[in-house]
């Protein structure tokens, strides 16, 4: 067993004419958070979308943990462990939060319908689980007097605490975060913050970040990425890539 | 006010517009010659109607529906208010036919079959979100394999009911598996294909299915075996015969009756249990937001499948039970306004919400029958009903709030 | 009870309105006629009129309704397809029925009915009877059959076609169209390179119509035929001069029939007309039920045991059942329209 | 067989001229479709008004009235426009307006109710029985391609295809190049945020369906001048069916109504010639569903772009 | 230039705004500030009249604008970026901006793509790609731009920075400034308040619905409790 979880080589990505990803290799390893940081349009969604088989890679390779995972439909890709958050918040909003967290343990619990029209104590027993762990996740997330509540009636902060949740219920591997910082005050994305460093100590999960917001950007990151126009510039440290030209001119601007 | 009088003056003048050739010219024909009777005083009363309305009861509504709309967010029914309901109803049902005449205990049937392809419905379009404008297929299918079991091989109502649940819900499997990966509309008209599809291949398989004609002279359910009719087949006994009673149609018809009622009852057991199971929440995560079901490892075709399947297996249900009742089966029955009227019956009782879909279905059958009685307006008053009722009501006769597992805080 | 209902659930809306009118026409006027002269054992006669549509699947209703609303006798239906899935309504409530128009075999072949009659021919007389004078009187090289693959058309079509096969005459072409359609032009392309001697239609007017003028449009030229189902004035204003030269057949101009000078009377005094094809048989259906009521009373048992065991005098002649309630005889006719949009009895 | 190839020409233009039909029917349908993403399943009872609107006009003029055909034909089909052009409006007042925000299935519902209501309506005033419309048009172009079999090609259906043509092209220009056109695509996508760059939505949305109630009644008239015969329900069958062209050619464009209203007329002419008439409308069902299989919105309809 | 007075604002049955009042004056930048959920979103679209305020009037340019349809307060100069951008997905880029200038005559129309696509060169590079697939921050853009597109007396932002990379974050509050001084007038709602602030001649705090806070851009920089809440010190 490697160090590497997920590995991604030459991976390209095209809409037409257009090279949206150009190329990209990078590594994540067990229990790093790596960030992927670049322009607008630099293409980072575009990799998560591949990586999550949302998109058909156009060439490339993508291994999890030593297996092959390219071209998999999403729903198999995150049955292997490897499961994402939106840029745009994507919940299931007319369902309450404990509902979305039920959903999200769909392919662990006992989902037969012998067994539920009977009410069979085996059903019994995994919905009572089933409802355990996510009343765990709710506190854990501080948001466990929210429960019953309607997803689409959450403050946003509390939404995107809740689709992380409803990530890391499912036991993944890797954990794909997009943009999560953005639309939370500063307050918020400091506890974000909190909340990631405290997912990878204790859940021994990967994090693969895609974020605009500096200060987090550089608080969380073990290592960096920067693309632009579907390129990786450069890869490493977080005080490399800040101080990096290439990556000043292009991104981050002159303070 | 003066441009109240212009607007009621347009709208006066569109009406007669038109009134005018539908109502005021009327086309008479004299051997192969066409000419026009025209009626104009039917033409000025509807623009003098339309006048007045316009002027006077319109802003009187308007002034009406402004002070009711501060309370606009809609009575939902609450969980106990649901289940006391429910159990009314139920109640309701079983002392029913004692009461009534062969005529209404006829339409009361009807209605439990339509609950059951409403129920089914629902769990299609009102948990998984796919519009289905087909459903009426799978009834068929239902119906013609009882029908065709019955024909070809003399089976009974009570063999060949599972069966035709199964066909039709294998049926549901076979056709869903390519199309659910279509959205919205196209689905829906895909889905509207098929139901034609069937129902063409219904007639045009001659041999087979009897064509347009149908299946006539299709058994009722037996009671234990013996049938319930007023001639038995050779070699059987009749029910009467055997209890000794009188034979009285009415009795066969309350019999029906109560077996429809089982069904339904049991149709709702049914789905009222699946929903809040983790298939059902499947259904309506996916129709909130397909991809991330996707995200969460969720197969959304596995999950359609099931939905559209087993709504398929409550419409086979039905449809046997529908050509048990008729006696006959014919490709008539399962026009795509079948569809539309059970499809009508699940949004009208609020989309998902089973108590509704109840009332609905009792709605829907039962004006066009007391609409019975305005002759050649039935059907005028029956879609004017079906829009009125779109308006009054756009969230369903009675929503009722989302079941959910709690969790305590 | 000091009426006797009579159901007469027939077309009022919907294509084949016509042949309702004209039920209801010889129906009431016969009801009228009968409550005129005294009723039927005293008790007069109540008219229900219910619409059936001419669809299948209103039959099943219309005949629950018919039974709902306590009726014992109706003067049922007049197209087969609601007919043949009625009878068993009838039967199984034993309701005594006759209907005017339905000429498919299956209405009594199927369940072998007791309770239910016609007054009117089958169609396996009917189509051998026009087979019959196709193979000898016109004497085609070969015949084109079209239907609307419902109970009546497809039935009467086929009924045509086994007997010209029978006669060794060529049918080239069976194929069904869709009702409801309103472009045959791909059928008649298919026909006219075909280029048979005769067409043949099984079905109701209002295809056949459409059928003359687009095949007429399309330079089609062949002599079309047609059962009695087609022969009303709707298909002369749909065809238009494209009508000219058809041939139907038709049960005879029973007004013609001596001893009908009463029943032509009565029309008069009623206000309505005596035409049409299933205007006497309508008429004639009320004579039979009032003549067995007025025999063995409103039983309907006892009357459909009477009327299986008696001939009786009606507008349509002398007319005696069978054992399954079809008539030991009757006769068909063939006529011919002209452009005028009138028909004529050829005689042969 | 010589005469294969004149046989082909002639279901070819049978073919053309039922797709036509179609097309004229569906170019509503996607029209108000494309801009408030409803089926309005009312649409096919329009068409039925007009070709009856028609019919009461020609009636009055007479048809011996001694007037020059082309003039009785444009009376006639103002006339129909403009009626039913007051019909589209009313409906979309009356019937969908009330309801717009709501659940997405409710103005459907609406909308077959609606059809149901019109299809009565028309038969309570006019009656249930089928209508004559006397053959206006006649004659035909006839040619042979070398064989003695006479290919005819009726007037009455040359105007159909001559008709759908242009009315086709002009829209479609007015669509991409107009300014009301643009304004309708940005409704069709976001009433919401085209209403704040200060469209008057409303205002579009009826001009949408006067547009396609007008489209509706051309056909009506032109269609029941060529086929002859009209009851109040022959709008439903023509609705589900231009529908179906509509869909095919993927909902929303207008070509895409065309193309689809052509290639169902042919699917189903030459199912009917080379198969069986019985086997017509399966096979342009399965066409459907086929097509929709491998192009999942439509042949020209644009892929749906959701991005993640 | 625009004066809401006591507004309350309903969703069925929820208060979104609780007796806000608010003004704006010409050539100023007003910001609002305040936690999610307080309502700004709310109050920018109230005075756009989507949703309707249920009491309490708006003015603009001294015109009650209160019952006015939403079409005819947009046309009278203001122009939004609203919350979620709404781009027309299935336009282009060029058809998106267009759109923004639905009134203009058509040179106008070609002059304004041209300078919006001078601040935006992303959006030039694309001008022909359906407005649909482009990134979060180009689509975010996009909105900007169909907005500035009309040259609005009355510009309404709603969170503009939201997704966009520093860099351009830094480029939007420069052509706030830019604008500004153009004589436009901008309201703005943001969450990165500490930049907002800094642009601001005036700012509002919300919460939950209500007005809790007024001051200058420079002193709400400083009070204390705003410091706390919304700027993360
Ligand atoms: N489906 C698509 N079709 C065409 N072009 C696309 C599609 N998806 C993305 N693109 C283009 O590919 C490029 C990369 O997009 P992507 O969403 O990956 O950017 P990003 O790095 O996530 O940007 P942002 O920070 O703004 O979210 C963009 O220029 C975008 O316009
Ligand atoms: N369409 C709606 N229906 C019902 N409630 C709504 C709706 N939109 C907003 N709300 C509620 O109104 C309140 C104010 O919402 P608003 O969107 O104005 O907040 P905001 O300050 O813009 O928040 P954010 O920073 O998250 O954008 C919230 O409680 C929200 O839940
Ligand atoms: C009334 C008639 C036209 C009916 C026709 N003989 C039939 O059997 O359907
Ligand atoms: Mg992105
Ligand atoms: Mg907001």
């Amino acid at each position: 067993m490697t160090d590497v979880l997920l590995e991604v080589s030459e991976l390209t990505m095209r809409f037409g004419g257009l090279l949206a990803v150009d190329q990209v290799a990078f590594q994540v390893k067990r229990d790093e958070v790596f960030a992927i940081i670049g322009p607008n349009g630099a293409g980072k969604t575009t990799v998560f979308n591949c990586v999550g088989g949302f998109y058909k890679p156009s060439s490339g390779n993508i291994m999890m943990d030593g297996k092959p995972i390219t071209g998999l439909p999403s729903h198999k890709v995150a049955q292997q462990g490897l499961v994402r958050t939106f840029q745009n918040v994507r919940l299931f909003k007319n369902l309450t939060v404990l509902e979305n967290l039920l959903v999200a343990q769909h392919t662990r619990i006992q989902t037969g319908l012998l067994h539920g029209l009977l009410k069979l104590p085996s059903y019994r027993r995994s919905e009572d689980e089933a409802l355990q762990r996510a009343g765990d996740w709710l506190d854990f997330m501080g948001i466990r007097q929210y429960a019953n509540r309607e997803a689409g009636n959450l403050a946003y902060g509390h939404q995107r605490r809740l689709e992380i949740a409803r990530c890391m219920i499912t036991k993944p591997r890797l954990l794909m975060l997009d943009e999560p910082a953005a639309g939370l005050n500063p307050q918020e994305k400091r506890e974000l913050q909190q909340l990631i460093d405290q997912l990878r100590k204790e859940f021994d999960v990967a994090v693969l970040l895609i974020e605009h917001d500096m200060s987090l950007v550089m608080g969380v990151s073990d290592r960096i990425m920067v693309m632009e126009n579907g390129r990786p510039i450069t890869t490493g440290l977080p005080a490399e890539v800040r101080c990096d030209p290439r990556v000043i001119k292009a991104y981050l601007g002159e303070e | 006010m003066g441009n109240n009088i212009k607007n009621a003056l347009i709208a006066a003048f569109m009406a007669g517009v038109i009134i005018a050739p539908v109502f005021g010219l009327q086309i008479a024909r004299v051997g192969m010659q066409t000419h026009l009777e025209p009626d104009w005083n039917i033409i000025l009363v509807g623009m003098a109607i339309v006048f007045v309305f316009q002027l006077v009861l319109r802003p009187f509504f308007a002034r009406l529906f402004a002070k009711k709309a501060v309370k606009r967010a809609l009575p939902v029914l609450s969980d106990s208010a649901r289940r006391g309901l429910i159990f009314l109803l139920v109640s309701i049902a079983i002392i029913f036919p004692f009461f009534t005449g062969r005529a209404q205990v006829d339409i009361a049937t009807l209605v439990l079959i339509y609950i059951m392809l409403g129920l089914g419905l629902n769990i299609v379009v009102g948990f998984a979100g796919l519009l289905d404008l087909g459903f009426v297929g799978f009834y068929a299918v239902g119906a013609y394999t009882y029908a065709l079991l019955f024909h070809w091989a003399g089976w009974g109502f009570w063999q060949a009911l599972p069966l035709a649940g199964a066909m039709a819900a294998l049926f549901g499997f076979v056709l869903g598996f390519p199309v659910l990966r279509l959205r919205g509309d196209y689905l829906a008209i895909v889905t509207l294909g098929f139901g034609e599809i069937i129902r063409l291949l219904l007639i045009n398989l001659y041999g087979l299915t009897g064509g347009p004609d149908g299946i006539s002279g299709i058994p009722k359910p037996t009671v234990f075996g013996f049938p319930m009719a007023r001639r038995a087949p050779e070699g059987q006994t009749t029910f009467h015969d055997l209890v000794g009673w009188e034979f009285a149609t009415q009795d066969v018809i309350v019999f029906l009756y109560l077996m429809a009622l089982a069904l339904a009852l049991l149709a709702l057991f049914v789905s009222n249990r699946v929903i809040r199971m983790p298939i059902g929440r499947a259904w309506e995560a996916l129709r909130e937001d397909e991809i991330a079901c996707r995200s969460l490892g969720l197969n959304p075709t596995r999950v359609k499948l099931s939905a559209f399947t087993m709504g398929a297996m409550f419409a086979g249900l039905g449809g046997a039970f529908f050509a048990a009742r008729q006696g006959l089966v014919n490709p008539e029955s399962f026009t795509f306004m079948e569809s539309a009227l059970i499809l009508a019956i699940v949004v009208l009782g609020g989309m998902g919400s089973q108590v509704g879909v109840i009332l609905a279905a009792i709605v829907l059958t039962v004006v066009p029958e007391i609409a019975r009685e305005f002759a050649e307006y039935r059907m005028l008053i029956f879609g004017l009903v079906m829009v009125l009722m779109m308006m009054w009501r756009p969230q369903g006769l009675l929503p009722v709030k989302r079941p959910h597992v709690e969790l305590k805080v | 009870a000091d009426t006797i209902k009579i159901g007469i659930p027939q077309p009022m809306t919907g294509p084949a309105t016509q042949y309702g009118d004209q039920i209801q026409a010889g129906a009431l006027t016969a009801i009228e006629a009968i409550n005129a002269a005294g009723g039927v054992k005293g008790m007069k006669l109540e008219p229900l009129l219910i619409d059936d549509g001419c669809e299948p699947k209103q039959a099943v209703p219309a005949a629950n309704r018919v039974i709902n609303s306590g009726a014992k006798f109706a003067v049922a239906h007049a197209c087969s397809g609601t007919t043949v899935p009625a009878v068993n309504v009838y039967e199984q409530e034993g309701i005594v029925a006759i209907t005017p128009g339905a000429t498919s075999p299956l209405v009594t072949d199927t369940i072998k009915p007791h309770y239910f009659f016609r007054t009117i021919g089958r169609d396996d007389q009917q189509g051998p009877f026009a087979a019959g004078y196709i193979a000898k009187q016109l004497k085609p090289k070969s015949v084109a059959i079209l239907h609307d693959k419902q109970t009546y058309g497809s039935g009467v079509a086929s009924q045509v076609r086994d007997s010209l096969a029978k006669d060794n005459v060529n049918v080239a072409f069976f194929e069904g169209i869709n009702v409801g359609d309103s472009d045959y032009s791909a059928v008649i392309t298919k026909l006219k390179s075909l280029n048979p001697d005769l067409i043949y239609f099984g079905g109701y007017h209002a295809e056949l119509g459409l059928l003359l003028r687009q095949a007429r449009e399309q330079g089609l030229k062949t002599q079309f035929m047609g059962p009695e189902g087609v022969a009303n004035k709707d298909l002369v204003a749909i065809a238009g001069p494209a009508i000219d030269g058809l041939l139907v057949t038709l049960p005879a101009d029973f007004t013609k029939l001596p001893g009908n000078e009463k029943v032509l009377e009565h029309f008069k005094t009623a206000k309505r007309s005596p035409d049409g094809a299933f205007t006497l048989t309508a008429y004639a259906a009320v004579q039979i039920l009032a003549d067995s009521i007025n025999a063995v009373g409103t039983d309907p048992a006892k009357v459909a045991d009477y009327m299986h065991a008696n001939p009786f005098n009606t507008a349509i002649g002398k007319v005696e059942y069978d054992a399954k309630g079809d008539l030991k005889k009757f006769e068909f006719a063939v006529f011919k329209w002209d452009k005028t949009g009138n028909m004529e009895q050829l005689k042969f | 067989m010589s005469e294969l190839l004149p046989q082909l020409t002639q279901q070819l233009f049978n073919g053309l001229s039922l797709g036509a039909i179609y097309a004229l029917i569906a170019i509503g349908y996607t029209m108000v479709y494309g801009i408030i993403g409803m089926i309005n399943f009312a649409h096919g009872e329009i068409y039925m008004i007009g070709a009856y609107v028609g019919l009461v006009t020609l009636s009055a003029i007479g048809v011996n009235s001694g007037l020059p055909l082309p003039v009785i034909i444009l009376i006639m089909l103002i006339i129909a426009v403009l009626v039913t052009g007051v019909y589209g409006y009313a409906i979309e007042k009356v019937a969908y307006a009330p309801l717009r925000g709501g659940p997405r299935l409710v103005p459907l519902i609406s909308a077959i109710g609606m059809s149901i209501f019109l299809q009565n309506w028309v038969a309570i005033g006019q009656g249930a029985r089928d209508m004559a419309v006397p053959a206006l048009v006649t004659g035909s172009v006839q040619f042979k391609l070398g064989t003695d079999f006479i290919i005819t090609a009726p007037y009455s259906r040359i105007m159909i295809i001559v008709v759908t043509v242009v009315l086709m092209v002009a829209l479609s220009l007015f669509i991409k190049y107009s300014r009301i056109g643009r304004a309708s695509r940005a409704c069709s996508q976001d009433l919401r945020m085209a209403n704040l760059l200060g469209i008057d939505t409303n205002r579009i949305i009826s001009f949408t369906f006067i547009i396609g109630a007008m489209l509706a009644a051309v056909g009506g008239v032109l269609i029941a001048l060529a086929i002859g015969k009209l009851n109040p329900f022959i709008g439903f069958l023509a609705g589900i069916k231009a529908f179906t062209a509509a869909v095919l050619g993927g909902i929303g464009s207008i070509p895409g109504a065309m193309l689809g209203g052509v290639l169902l007329g042919l699917a189903e002419t030459f199912a009917a010639a080379y198969i069986s008439s019985q086997y017509k409308d399966i096979v342009a069902f399965g066409l459907l569903v086929f097509i929709l299989l491998f192009r999942p919105t439509g042949l020209l309809g644009k892929p749906e772009v959701e991005k993640v | 230039m625009l004066k809401l007075q006591n507004i309350h604002t309903y969703y069925g049955a929820i208060q979104a705004l609780n007796d806000v009042s608010v003004e704006v004056n010409k050539g100023e930048i007003v910001t609002l500030i305040g936690a999610n959920g307080a309502g700004k979103t709310t109050l920018l679209m109230t005075v756009c009249g989507s949703p309707r305020a249920r009491s309490g009037s708006v003015f603009f340019e001294n015109e009650d604008i209160t019952q006015a349809e939403t079409h005819t307060i947009m046309r009278r100069g203001i122009a939004i970026s609203p919350e979620g951008r709404r781009v027309f997905p299935e336009l282009t880029v060029a058809e998106n901006l267009k759109m923004g200038g639905f009134f203009l005559r058509s040179r106008e129309i070609d002059e304004g793509v041209d300078h919006v696509y001078t601040l935006f060169p992303r959006l030039k590079e694309r001008s022909n790609q359906r407005a649909g697939t482009m990134s979060g921050g180009e689509q975010q853009m996009l909105a900007i731009g169909r907005a500035l597109m009309t040259k609005p007396k009355l510009l309404l932002l709603d969170e503009p920075t939201l997704g966009l990379a520093p860099l351009i974050i830094t480029q939007i509050f420069n052509i706030i400034r830019t604008i500004r001084d153009q004589g436009v007038t901008v309201f703005l709602v943001e969450q990165n308040a500490n930049k907002a602030l800094q642009v601001a001649d005036r700012g509002y705090v919300l919460e939950t619905g209500k007005v809790v806070l007024a001051d200058t851009g420079a002193n709400l920089l400083v009070n204390d409790e705003v410091r706390k809440a919304y700027l993360g010190a």
